[in-house]
């Protein structure tokens, strides 16, 4: 057992359905990366807070004893520390979608583009409006994360004629999702369209939008490539026209490059830069999985 | 022969490691008023606990109309027709009381509860017991008094075969205990036998046929009430010879010194405008009937309840009408009727107990609670009043009635106080112990201080009171001294015969 | 006396000495904040939103309604939120299966119906029992039952969401979104099992059972009550509760994730003490729950429909206003 | 009587009477929990892993510790968490604020320190002052602080993440990382709070009146004793137990943000129920809680022992050890 190699991977628990798509992603690629290569050892655990997964990575280390951690980061900031405490005990680092707030920790970087996710957002939201209207804007869960897809989204419609009326946190969950557009849509008698920021605030806007009898006046852009959704702009879905890609499975990639680095002598330090590709009914079919649940 | 309808055989009882009844044979004959007295925690109410189900002896048999039986649930006794007045309130606070009556045992129309039914019946046996009480009132809104008669008509609400009494007058005047004991005679000339434990010997006298007595747990005597005088019951008790109850008085009231003024006190409801004053060295009595707002009067001169309009002034100087631990700091202390619901906390041991109200006086040097201190004061109070516990480490609820009381007498004298305002504080003690508490209370006048002793049983305030004062619905009828000092004279002014004029009061509105 | 005067003035003596302020303070509480939300938006008295509102309130407030009883005998259960989760998971995995063999038809939803029927009042009894049975402080087990529930349906949703079939969404759909008599179902299966509650809690001896095992344990006992059974048969309810909201809920979203219900126990058992149930048990007051569903689903509301204030702070004016609807209650019944 | 030789054994009596299972109940569920562990893991027992383990539990034991005397009461306080957040945001802004004039040194520290013990005070001041003059269910006025404190934070943090000064981060660090005579400071300072505890609690006649409020409200107002005051005291020290539990949170991450602390609530008041503390107060068990504390924090660190069981379970997992722990207690009691 010398000469096993044990990768470790702490990822957040499936609160929601983004980080749910992780962990399915993160599962079968242990059980891909397990049987392909007998010799890595992959401990997967979960965290529900920033303080529980920096309690994972001691365990990781103190109890398994790893020799790489692939960590996809709850909050960048607060974990920059604990991660760094490992790279100094000389295990490889790899992270991916947030990076850490220090340079020189990570060997590898799976990035995530929040920027451009809500870049691609508002651009697509420009264009389709014509640069003119008034739109509505359901955000995640206050976090870094959010904020990057906020501000971003909101310069590119800076100088144009699209109006925000107004936006509230619907926590990437769909029944707040469904009670915010509730009262959006009561509040607000013109409203030509909605940026859900995330498939599952979308599936409750969708619900809520058609209880009141709005759909031909309106479109929603949600995010995150989420199966049902990615299949309603396949289907040509007037009020899911696209989606903006922000795929879980960036833990897979983040994956099977460290553990590349194990078993061949492939060069794969660096930054891998995932887009935040814009899927339209064009392309949707490369990014269809039924088999996931996400 | 005359049938029995409850009988025990050799019944052993122990709590745990400790025993506390020994081999008891006990009999109750059809159509018998049976009384059992003893000291405070010779086991009475742990008997009737197992004649009632509520208990499982250790050992011995119970004999039901002359077969054995095991009450083997709780209700199990009841179905089989007895009942049972609990010593200690068997009341949920936050129903009403017509819920409490009936609670366990609802009268149903179809599968809803019949809430009229109900609210008649238990009107109706309220009224036969002449109280005033409203059924739809919570308990926890009634005086002890009334919890006791809410008590009583929960047992009487049903009929019964066999019908147990714990101590059921200790907080009736006497008024309300002629009514109840027409009706206990009524139902034993109906053929109902019922067990009755009092400390008060007269009402045994008068209403028992026969008498038990249990000692330290072993049964001693069954007597013909007719065959014994009350010093031979007290003797049986207590197994010695008893001196007068009451000590001797200081003789004619002298000229002494005001140490508490209480001017137009009034608190909404329950007093309006009582004034009176108390002397150094006196025991001022207060005499009314059950809702005269004695008690209540007492709270709003401590400061444990808002008064409305008035002053009290302690030796000249003004006291807070808010804050009771100011009272206390100022040496005056007030024992509760309440023993449970404001006295004593039943789940903490007996030392913390004791202690309470004088914490400041069991310190080490560092400022911490010094336990070894507070064990010597609990020891000193059990040996100061008898307290007969299983063990000094008991949970307070492991003692009897009586000996709980005797640890809030206990508790109360830690702050040495100047002014003690007693309310009931014989309340469920032997006579035993009464005396040693009236002897007590006589000291302490004695040595300077003053005393207010409230009380519903009228021999102790007329055996022991320099002077007293009657109140009626709130209201201070009139003051008593010397020869005065007599039953009827005092009924006289509690029944509004005599003294000031009192609009009949709403009650409980 | 005169029998006959005294009996009316007695009467509405009686009745006004049972209305108390404390009953009617939730009201009051609920058009204070109803005044509020016209104030800062007209539209909150559109009838689309207010319909919106009160529809909303149904979930939490059913629930509630079973936590009521709860909270009436003294204990809590934390485990609503997630058996709610778990339960819609359950009915969607059900009607995706029967679909198959049935199609798309109401048996299926029938059944489903009592699929959820009989979890609520299985996970209840679990709960009862490792309460009265194993003698622990409901608030740890239903804490871990709480885990447990939800862990059961992210697992059995494999992290992501369980969706019902499309076919059978359109069936199911006027469940939560059809009315009846112009009044939506949610609000009348509200209002029903707020009905039903009431008499349960006040009209049988359960519900004095209730009462009185909240107001002292002993004396209950001694009453003859079985306490163990009758604490075991309000989480019975509750689970029966969170069955009935959770048919509610799923014709909603079609869906169910481990983020359905999160915050629900929260919520239902803060309405049931803002309607003036007591934590420590002994009295409890469901039209009291009601209002304080219905305070919740308001605030809630009233949040979405200003700009006045941060986002941000949202949270903080949901406390603020929380506590200020109790004190308000809590002062005018001084006076 | 032989009164010489029944001392001793009067004395041993007294002893075991006064060590009630109870007592040891919490310490035999350690001690269960870590053969568990070591059979999954022997690593479990390693030196590294036992201090992290131990370490990490000092967060929710020393806020545990003030709960215990709120839940003494018979209260409950579940704005912790949130308060949590907010001192720590508060103690970074502070910091970061103080560096430009002073540079990175002690000093700064030693005041964000202050200004977190100030802070924690007042907070809990609050809580007692609404919860005693107004007269409402410490649960809806703390449930209403929750949502306040936590708005606040996400306030100061614009929704994002407040971090400390990169320079100060270092020079803070061993107040966490750091160990004095080879113990982990955080260690030291739960055990400091837990003897500061045991101490007021036992040894006090704040500690008594404490159990006297929790034991009978009425009775201890007839025992002139200030309710109010000695209420609103208990949420004062829970308030300085979360500054103290945030001056060693905030070297661990360096940051604050609107999820830190979430759900430390629970986590505290399940370690003080798990201790032995009844919910309805009366009793309070120092050494229990902290006994409580580990126990949440191995049932934590046994989840990260083997990947054996999907992590989609491991709510279900802790949710039944957590049962299983306090059922063990409640038996092995009986015999
Ligand atoms: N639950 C209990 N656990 C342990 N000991 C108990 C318990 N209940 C009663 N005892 C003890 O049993 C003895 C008898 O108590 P019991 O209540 O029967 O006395 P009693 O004759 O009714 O006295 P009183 O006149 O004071 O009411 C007492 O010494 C008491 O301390
Ligand atoms: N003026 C009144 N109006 C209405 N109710 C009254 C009035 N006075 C007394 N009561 C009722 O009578 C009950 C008993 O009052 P209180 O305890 O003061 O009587 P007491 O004189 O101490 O006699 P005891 O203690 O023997 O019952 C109170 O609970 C109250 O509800
Ligand atoms: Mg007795
Ligand atoms: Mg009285």
């Amino acid at each position: 057992a010398q000469d096993k190699v044990v990768i470790g991977v702490s990822i957040p628990a499936a609160t929601h359905g983004w980080t749910g798509g992780i962990n399915y992603w993160a599962r079968v690629t242990q059980e891909r990366l397990k049987n392909t290569y007998p010799n890595l050892e992959i401990i997967l655990v979960t965290a529900g807070s920033a303080a529980e997964q920096a309690n994972t990575l001691e365990d990781l280390y103190a109890i398994h004893n790893i020799d790489a951690l692939v960590i996809l980061p709850f909050e960048s900031d607060p974990l920059t520390d604990p991660v760094e405490m490992l790279k100094m005990q000389g295990v490889f680092i790899t992270v991916v979608d947030r990076g850490l707030t220090k340079e020189g920790i990570a060997d590898i970087y799976v990035a995530g583009d929040n920027h451009a996710m809500g870049r691609v957002s508002g651009e697509y939201m420009v264009e389709a409006l014509g640069g003119k209207g008034d739109i509505v804007v359901l955000r995640g869960i206050p976090t870094v994360i959010d904020n990057y897809r906020f501000d971003s989204f909101m310069e590119v419609i800076e100088g144009t004629e699209i109006n925000v009326l107004d936006w509230q946190y619907a926590n990437w969950n769909r029944d707040d999702g469904f009670q915010v557009m509730q009262d959006f849509l009561a509040r607000f008698p013109k409203i030509d369209a909605v940026w859900a920021q995330d498939d599952d605030v979308a599936l409750g806007v969708i619900e809520a939008v058609k209880q009141a009898g709005r759909e031909d006046e309106l479109f929603i852009v949600g995010g995150a490539g989420m199966k049902e959704m990615i299949k309603r702009v396949m289907d040509g879905d007037r009020l899911i026209p696209v989606d903006v890609l922000y795929p879980p499975a960036m833990i897979a990639t983040g994956m099977e490059v460290t553990a590349l680095r194990f078993v061949s002598n492939a060069s794969v330090l660096g930054e891998y830069i995932l887009d935040a590709t814009l899927v339209t009914p064009e392309n949707a079919h490369l990014y269809y999985f039924p088999d996931s649940p996400f | 022969m005359t049938e029995l309808a409850l009988q025990t055989k050799k019944i052993c009882k122990s709590y745990g490691t400790v025993p506390v009844l020994f081999d008891v044979d006990f009999d109750l004959r059809k159509g018998e008023i049976h009384a059992l007295i003893g000291e405070n925690g010779a086991g009475k109410s742990t008997l009737v606990k197992i004649l009632a189900g509520y208990h499982q002896q250790t050992s011995g048999q119970l004999l039901r109309k002359g077969q054995p039986v095991t009450y083997q649930s709780i209700g199990a006794a009841e179905a089989d027709g007895i009942v049972m007045i609990h010593q200690e309130f068997n009341l949920a606070n936050d129903l009403t009381v017509e819920e409490n009556i009936f609670l366990g045992k609802e009268v149903l129309k179809g599968r809803l509860l019949d809430k009229a039914a109900m609210r008649e019946r238990s009107a109706d046996i309220l009224q036969k017991l002449g109280t005033k009480i409203n059924p739809r009132t919570r308990v926890k809104d009634l005086s002890v008094s009334d919890k006791q008669m809410v008590e009583i008509a929960k047992a009487l609400a049903f009929n019964s075969e066999v019908l147990i009494m714990d101590e059921p007058t200790a907080v009736l005047t006497s008024g309300e205990v002629e009514v109840l004991f027409r009706i206990i005679r009524g139902l034993r000339d109906h053929g109902v036998s019922i067990v009755y434990i009092s400390h008060k010997l007269d009402e045994i006298k008068e209403i028992a046929d026969r008498v038990t007595v249990l000692r330290d747990g072993y049964w001693i005597a069954t007597e013909n009430v007719s065959d014994v005088s009350e010093d031979d019951m007290a003797r049986l008790m207590v197994g010695r010879e008893l001196s007068a109850l009451f000590p001797p008085k200081d003789g004619p009231p002298k000229a002494r010194a005001p140490v508490l003024e209480v001017r137009n006190v009034s608190c909404p409801k329950y007093v309006s405008g009582a004034s009176f004053t108390l002397h150094e060295g006196e025991v001022l009595g207060f005499a009314g009937l059950i809702g005269a707002g004695r008690t209540e009067l007492m709270e709003c001169v401590v400061g444990l309840r808002r008064r409305t309009a008035g002053s009290v002034v302690y030796r000249g100087k003004p006291l807070s009408a808010r804050s009771y631990a100011e009272t206390i700091q100022n040496n005056i202390v007030y024992l509760s009727e309440d023993r449970k619901g404001k006295g004593l906390f039943t789940s903490m041991r007996l030392a913390p107990n004791v202690t309470i109200l004088s914490l400041k006086d069991h310190l080490t040097k560092l400022g911490l609670l010094d336990s070894k201190r507070e064990d010597a004061t609990l020891d000193q109070t059990i040996e100061e009043f008898e307290v007969r516990a299983p063990s000094s480490r008991a949970l307070l609820s492991q003692l009897s009635g009586g000996n709980q009381q005797k640890i809030a007498l206990g508790k109360m004298m830690q702050v040495e106080p100047d002014i003690v305002i007693l309310d009931e504080p014989t309340r469920g003690i032997d006579v035993g112990t009464k005396q040693q508490v009236y002897y007590f209370v006589r000291q302490l006048v004695e040595q300077g201080k003053s005393c207010i002793l409230i009380s519903s049983e009228l021999g102790e305030i007329i055996g022991l009171s320099d002077r007293v004062i009657v109140m009626r619905s709130g209201v201070i009828m009139g003051e008593l001294t010397g020869d005065d000092i007599n039953e009827e004279e005092i009924m006289l002014y509690a029944t509004g015969l005599k003294g000031g004029v009192v609009d009949e009061p709403a009650y409980h509105n | 006396m005169n029998q006959l005067t005294t009996t009316r003035q007695a009467k509405l003596k009686e009745l006004r000495s049972r209305m108390s302020w404390q009953d009617v303070g939730p009201f009051a509480a609920v058009i204070a904040l109803m005044i509020l939300g016209t104030t800062i938006n007209p539209t909150f008295l559109s009838a689309a939103n207010l319909t919106n509102v009160f529809t909303r309130s149904a979930f939490t407030g059913i629930i509630a309604i079973g936590a009521t009883f709860i909270i009436g005998t003294g204990s809590i259960d934390l485990s609503v939120g997630s058996m709610a989760a778990f339960n819609s998971g359950m009915m969607i995995i059900f009607m995706n299966y029967l679909v198959k063999t049935w199609g798309a038809s109401w048996a299926v939803i029938l059944a489903a119906m009592g699929l959820s029927m009989v979890l609520g009042a299985v996970g209840g009894l679990i709960n009862g029992f490792v309460i009265t049975k194993g003698r622990i402080e409901s608030f740890i087990v239903t804490l871990g039952t709480m885990g447990i529930f939800r862990s059961l349906v992210t697992y059995l949703a494999d992290g992501g969401t369980l969706s019902l079939n499309l076919s059978m969404r359109g069936l199911y759909r006027p469940v939560y979104y059809g009315t009846l008599w112009g009044i939506p179902i949610p609000l009348i299966a509200f209002f029903v099992v707020a009905v039903a509650g009431a008499v349960l809690l006040y009209k049988t001896r359960f519900g004095r059972y209730v009462l009185a095992i909240g107001s002292n344990y002993d004396v209950a006992h001694y009453s003859a009550i079985n306490v163990n059974r009758i604490r075991t048969l309000t989480y019975i309810l509750q689970g029966i509760c969170v069955a009935i909201a959770t048919i509610i809920y799923v014709p909603r979203l079609g869906s169910a994730s481990s983020t359905t219900g999160l915050g629900w126990e929260l919520e239902a058992i803060a309405a049931v003490i803002i309607g003036g149930t007591a934590m420590k048990g002994g009295s409890a007051k469901i039209w009291g729950t009601v209002a304080g569903a219905v305070i919740f689903s308001i605030i809630g509301n009233i949040l979405n429909l200003s700009d006045a204030i941060s986002q941000y702070l949202n949270g903080a004016v949901q406390g603020l206003i929380i506590i200020g609807a109790v004190l308000l209650q809590r002062t005018s019944k001084d006076q």
